[in-house]
């Protein structure tokens, strides 16, 4: 049986006003378990907590109730008080008597009632705590980023300049992601690779991190803190420790056929490669897809030229395990299939282009060394469309479009036609838009030089088709500010197609039990408050995996996680919340349900040998709860029918009791 | 189509048994009368003399597996009619027996009858039983009666769902399909009554219950190791009901707690002494959660996620769930 | 005037988060609800086990309320989604079985809407009162 | 909005069964139409029109007539809004009336051309008359 004092708070006469306190405390006395029973002007003042902790001394009283305000403004501070007193804090309990009586009703009679109830309640709930105490797990100090774009390697570079090791797994074979593609960058039009390649080389000669490119992410367990993960590293048949990255061996490949991804097949590359000049790591990859010796058995040129003999045919993927505290997904985005948009003849015509394809023309390391050429007949445009929300915020058709707007499209389409105007005065070019939206920095600002000062074509209103004839491209279009129909003949039409989250995201999330929206971009623990972390511990977000964003947004979210990072990995230990789930593993029947609604992964499962009354052995499968990953949210306890869930702190008996003392 | 009878049965079990495949056999046996068939476990050839076929052998023998094949190394033969697998089913998906120790036969079905139903023709002191397309009923008052089959189906019989397998590692006889059944039509005729009325017709079906718990112990989705109902340290157990409310408490809870997961099989009603419609609540689960959720029917593949331990952003709101149905 | 002098009894679930949090801005900015509403604090409304709410009407209350983040909200990313499917169906059965469905209700008050809170419980206390005792649900073994 | 229109234009959204608040007011229907010279007014035009209560010039216009019922602007839609559809219920509210069909059974034989199709005929009296 417990022992348990009852502390009334007058709190002055916010509570005293409306509740006769000599009457709730002399009322609490008789309740079971209660042996001291005192109220005091204000309980959570320096004399208050004294009062409390004598009383238990005195008393020796095993728990404590205090009628005061809300559990939310001082129930940390009573908890205190308990331990002080030598007590368990979780042997405390606060009976709200402030917000949710005095505050609420107006006369002394009724709130002194309910204030009575509500002390009842809280006594009959002490009766049934039972200390608790907060485990404690290790911190491994080291750091995972997955993806090497601009975001992941922000994050990468703030994390290991706090002294911390980190690695970066980059699927491609080299970092750099999206932005390593762009041409320049909006507002300011700094050329993309000015600005990231010494970064990338900054993390390549950072001494605290590693890169696996050309690698990915195959398993992941554990939890904040402690996690272990499988990193497959793709065999590139080529040894990067020794690899110079002279580049003699992509020279005399005789395979040079090969469409560039990093110039979204606008041109070809050979079959062994190094995606561009300022790659990280700089070192080939061969292409077994197209490379003659790895097919069948026939060339070895690069085996002969390469000096330094780091080719090497009979490379295995290699699986390295690693333990990591904490894990920042970085993962990006891609522009969207055109496949589906018809109506926009992507397929039809080589100089219908994505804007992407569009930044690759005007790069000066591009297909057209940075002439705007198009596609078809590399000759001058003279007219060009831009089309603005292709497949954004389109909410008709899910397989087609998606219905968020992706946020960069307005400022990239000002710039290019910016810079097409800047460079080529003698093309007319025209946007067709349904809003310009330019929250940002100097971004309206941007817009407007377009228009006033380059001379773009801003009308409002959207293509409705686009046909090949001849060597032109029909464009019909709507001007809805002038209701028009136009109809223009242009040399080239660039689509500003939405972004979606890299395709990885998904079987990444389910490994790391993150959340996610429909949309694939993971979702973060807060969306206000907490925009870096995902829900589960641990693991953290950055870039355009949890939305729509443009390099300085990114850099900023890069920085943040990075910065949560750095505050969970200074810790030594980590103290959980003691209040979680855990399981009776003798009602416990395996079912899964609990496993299935836990929003953490928190839940596991083994396989159990129990001795049966009659002397034999049964193995069962028992549910097992990771204290650490636990949030206490209580789901599990509700799906598990034998109770053999429960929850620490909010057991089914203490609410009960509670519902009972209040039903009574 | 072959006719599935107790010779084919047993000839199987017999092979099986001979061949090493299993080493018992689950199967049903006659009880004190011809129609009170009872589970049974066979662990020879020998003792398959017992086995008993017909259309008394209602018992779904899914359950049965979990205490099988937890203790002994042995694997076991069950035979599975097609309401069966579906029960087979969900336990796997809750990991309640380990499939490697399980040989499943199943065996089409074309219903098995009620002998309530024969009682109420023939009338009391049945002495024999002769199954078959027609029911021979011979009395103690050497009276005979004929009865169709038909027309003494089991009611879970009548509005059967599915005639289809979907799981065995063996299949004698033809597959059937799932069936387009009425099984819903009771649920609607009791939503469409007033509050009032609803509330008379289950104060009056669920007072008679007696807390036998027959209904818990032979469910196949009621398999905890403890029941809360049973647990002494669960704020609700209880053995007996006290008063009028407990049994609805404990119906609701039960209902509740296989909500998404019972399969409609009907063993709950059929073992009920005190004849409590009991599928009536379960198949109001059923029917609201292919409303509410899309349509799912419980144990049709292995690994589905129940629809309680599921959900959409767009579910919805408990508030419209009366008037949404 | 004759009038039911009988004071209605509430249970309210309210979730720390954001509900409990409404109650206390309600009580911050005074606004008043009748004292029948009693409140028990749950992490999350997905803690509440249909057992407790059925309890609660088996010793006597007249009417339980949840009350969670709005969905999306959840500080649990998805707790109330699970609530809203489980109330959802046990609400639905307590009306199969002929209970008067204005007892139960949940309603999503997140901690800024105070306000909500208050009308909430107001129009809650109003509905069940209207109703009178529950005696469809309540056990007489247990009343005083 | 006066109580005649509101039911009037109540009445075209439920014939329709279109939610105009669904545009975005991007111009891609009107964009895609291939009958757009034709038109008075145009697709967006519609169901901004619709929307606002504006019913009354869209009754008397001709467009109703000239709209090909191509449903592109329906497949183009980005929202969803097939204002085809609206104009459809546009047209059936007149057409609906007493003596509101714009084609009538004695006008055919004045109309009729060998190269016209049957089922051309067939359909146009669909579409104009009730």
């Amino acid at each position: 049986m417990q022992r348990i004092g009852v502390f009334v708070c007058w709190c002055g006469s916010n509570i005293a006003g409306t509740v006769d306190v000599q009457a709730v405390s002399e009322a609490l006395k008789n309740e079971p378990g209660v042996v001291f029973s005192a109220n005091y002007q204000y309980m959570c003042s320096q004399a208050g907590q004294n009062m409390i902790i004598e009383a238990v001394k005195e008393h020796n009283l095993t728990g404590i109730v205090v009628c005061s305000c809300s559990p939310r403004m001082h129930e940390a501070t009573f908890r205190k008080t308990a331990a002080a007193a030598g007590l368990n804090p979780y042997m405390v309990e606060i009976a709200n008597i402030r917000e949710q009586c005095s505050w609420v009703h107006k006369d002394m009679l009724t709130g002194t009632e309910k204030a009575i109830i509500l002390g009842k309640a809280a006594v009959a709930k002490v009766n049934l705590n039972t200390p608790l105490v907060a485990g404690e797990t290790p911190v491994t100090k080291r750091a995972l980023v997955i993806g090497g774009g601009i975001a992941g390697i922000q994050t990468a570079l703030d994390i290991a300049e706090a002294g911390f090791p980190v690695d970066i797994v980059e699927t491609k074979p080299t970092i750099g992601g999206k932005m390593a593609q762009l041409d320049k960058t909006f507002p300011t039009l700094d050329c993309a690779a000015c600005i990231l390649t010494p970064k990338m080389v900054d993390v390549a000669q950072n001494e605290n991190i590693r890169i696996f490119s050309y690698s990915e992410v195959t398993e992941v367990k554990g939890f904040v803190g402690n996690f272990d993960v499988t990193v497959k590293k793709k065999a590139r048949y080529v040894n990067e420790d020794i690899c110079t990255g002279c580049g003699a061996c992509v020279e005399k490949c005789p395979m040079k056929k090969v469409p560039n991804e990093f110039n979204l097949n606008m041109d070809n590359r050979s079959a062994i490669y190094i995606p561009f000049a300022q790659a990280v790591p700089k070192v080939a990859t061969i292409d077994p897809n197209h490379c003659n010796m790895l097919k069948n058995g026939r060339c070895g040129v690069c085996s002969k030229v390469c000096a330094a003999g780091a080719i090497d045919y009979k490379q295995k993927d290699e699986y390295i395990q690693e333990k990591y505290g904490a894990i920042v997904v970085a993962t990006g985005f891609n522009p969207i299939s055109m496949d589906k948009f018809d109506e926009y003849a992507y397929n039809q015509s080589k100089d219908v282009i994505t804007s992407l394809e569009f930044e690759r023309l005007t790069n000066a390391a591009g297909p057209t060394a940075g002439k705007l050429l198009r596609p078809s007949d590399l000759k001058h445009p003279h007219t060009i469309v831009f089309v603005q929300c292709v497949g954004s915020r389109c909410a008709a058709c899910a397989e087609k479009g998606k219905e968020y707007c992706s946020k960069i499209c307005c400022m990239y389409t000002a710039k290019h036609a910016m810079l097409t105007r800047d460079k080529y005065p003698d093309t007319e070019v025209y946007v067709f838009y349904i809003d310009v939206r330019t929250p940002g920095k100097s971004f309206d600002e941007f817009y407007r030089r377009a228009v006033e000062e380059y001379g773009v074509h801003y009308i409002k209103g959207m293509v409705g088709k686009v046909f090949p004839e001849g060597d032109k491209l029909k464009v019909q279009a709507s001007d809805l500010l002038n209701n028009k129909q136009l109809h223009i003949d242009a040399d080239l039409v660039v689509l500003a197609a939405a972004i979606e989250p890299d395709k990885s995201a998904r079987p990444l999330a389910t490994m790391l039990t993150a959340s996610m929206d429909t949309n694939d971009f993971f979702t973060e623990a807060h969306p206000k408050l907490r925009p870096v972390e995902s829900p589960t511990a641990g693991v953290f977000l950055s870039g355009t995996c949890q939305g729509p964003k443009d390099i300085p947004e990114t850099v900023s979210q890069a920085s943040a996680a990075a910065a949560k990072v750095i505050s969970l990995l200074v810790k030594d230990k980590l103290k959980g919340n003691p209040c979680v789930a855990s399981s009776d593993e003798l009602m416990c029947n395996g079912c899964s349900s609990c496993e299935r609604v836990c929003p953490y992964g928190a839940i596991t499962y083994e396989d159990k040998e129990f001795r049966m009354p009659d002397r034999t052995v049964a193995i069962r499968r028992v549910a097992k709860v990771n204290p650490a990953v636990c949030q206490g949210c209580g789901c599990c306890t509700v799906v598990c029918p034998s109770g053999a869930m429960d929850l620490r702190g909010f057991a089914n008996r203490q609410i009960i009791a509670e519902v009972d003392a209040i039903c009574k | 189509m072959q006719k599935i009878t107790r010779d084919l049965l047993v000839e199987k079990a017999v092979s099986l048994l001979e061949n090493g495949t299993v080493d018992m056999v689950l199967g049903w046996k006659k009880g004190e009368f011809d129609y009170d068939i009872t589970p049974a476990v066979f662990a020879n050839a020998e003792s398959l003399k017992d086995f008993v076929f017909d259309d008394f052998c209602g018992a779904n023998f899914s359950k049965y597996l979990i205490a099988n094949t937890k203790k002994t190394a042995s694997k076991v033969l069950v035979f599975l009619k097609p309401c069966d697998t579906y029960s087979f089913n969900q336990l796997l998906t809750e990991h309640r027996f380990d499939r490697e120790k399980v040989y499943a036969v199943s065996i089409p079905c074309d219903g098995m009858v009620d002998i309530h139903k024969i009682r109420a023709v023939s009338g009391e002191g049945i002495a024999k039983i002769e199954c078959g397309e027609k029911i021979t009923v011979s009395t103690i008052y050497d009276e005979t009666v004929n009865i169709e089959k038909a027309d003494v189906l089991a009611e879970r019989c009548v509005n059967c769902k599915s005639k289809k397998h979907v799981a065995y590692d063996e299949l004698l006889g033809e597959d059937g399909e799932v069936l387009e059944s009425a099984r819903f039509d009771e649920v609607e005729k009791l939503e469409s009554m007033t509050a009032d009325e609803r509330f008379e017709f289950w104060q009056g079906e669920l007072s008679r219950c007696i807390r036998c718990n027959a209904c818990r112990d032979v469910c196949p989705a009621c398999t905890c190791e403890k029941c809360v109902f049973d647990n002494p340290a669960s704020p609700v157990e209880n053995k007996a009901a006290a008063n009028s409310f407990e049994e609805k408490m404990f119906h609701i809870i039960r209902a509740f707690h296989v909500a998404g997961r019972c399969t409609d099989c009907g063993e709950c009603s059929r073992v009920c002494p005190q004849h409590i419609p009991l599928h009536l609540l379960n198949r109001k689960f059923i029917k609201d959660i292919d409303n509410f959720y899309g349509e799912y029917q419980a144990g049709e593949e292995v690994g589905t996620r129940a629809p309680l331990v599921n959900y959409t952003t767009e579910d919805l709101e408990p508030g419209e769930a009366v008037e949404g149905r | 005037m004759q009038v039911n002098e009988r004071k209605p009894l509430i249970v309210a679930f309210c979730c720390n988060w954001c509900s409990y949090a409404g109650a206390d801005l309600a009580g911050n900015n005074r606004l008043s609800y009748p004292a029948d509403v009693k409140i028990i604090k749950v992490p999350c409304s997905c803690r509440v086990n249909p057992m407790f709410i059925l309890r609660a009407f088996q010793r006597g209350a007249d009417g339980v309320i949840l009350c969670g983040c709005h969905p999306g909200d959840c500080h649990y990313t998805s707790g109330n989604y699970y609530t809203r499917r489980r109330m959802a169906l046990l609400f639905s059965m307590l009306d199969y079985l002929g209970i008067e469905k204005e007892r139960t209700r949940v309603e999503w008050v997140s901690a800024a809407e105070g306000a909500k809170f208050a009308a909430t419980m107001n129009d809650f206390a109003q509905t069940v009162a209207a109703l009178g005792e529950n005696k469809r649900l309540e056990d007489l073994r247990c009343k005083k | 909005m006066n109580d005649k229109l509101k039911n009037t234009r109540d009445e075209i959204v439920r014939i329709s069964g279109v939610n105009p608040k669904k545009c975005m007011k991007c111009g891609k229907c009107t964009a895609t139409c291939p009958a757009f010279d034709e038109m008075e007014y145009h697709p967006h035009q519609f169901v901004a029109m619709v929307e606002n209560g504006d019913i009354q010039p869209l009754l008397e216009s001709e467009s109703l007539y000239r709209c090909l019922s191509c449903f592109a602007c329906v497949d183009r839609c980005p929202r969803g809004v097939e204002p085809a559809k609206l104009v459809e219920a546009v047209r059936l509210t007149v057409i609906r009336k007493k003596g509101g069909n714009r084609l009538k059974t004695d006008d055919i034989p004045a109309l009729l051309d060998e190269n016209i199709p049957q089922q051309a005929l067939v359909s146009a009296l669909r579409k104009y008359a009730k």
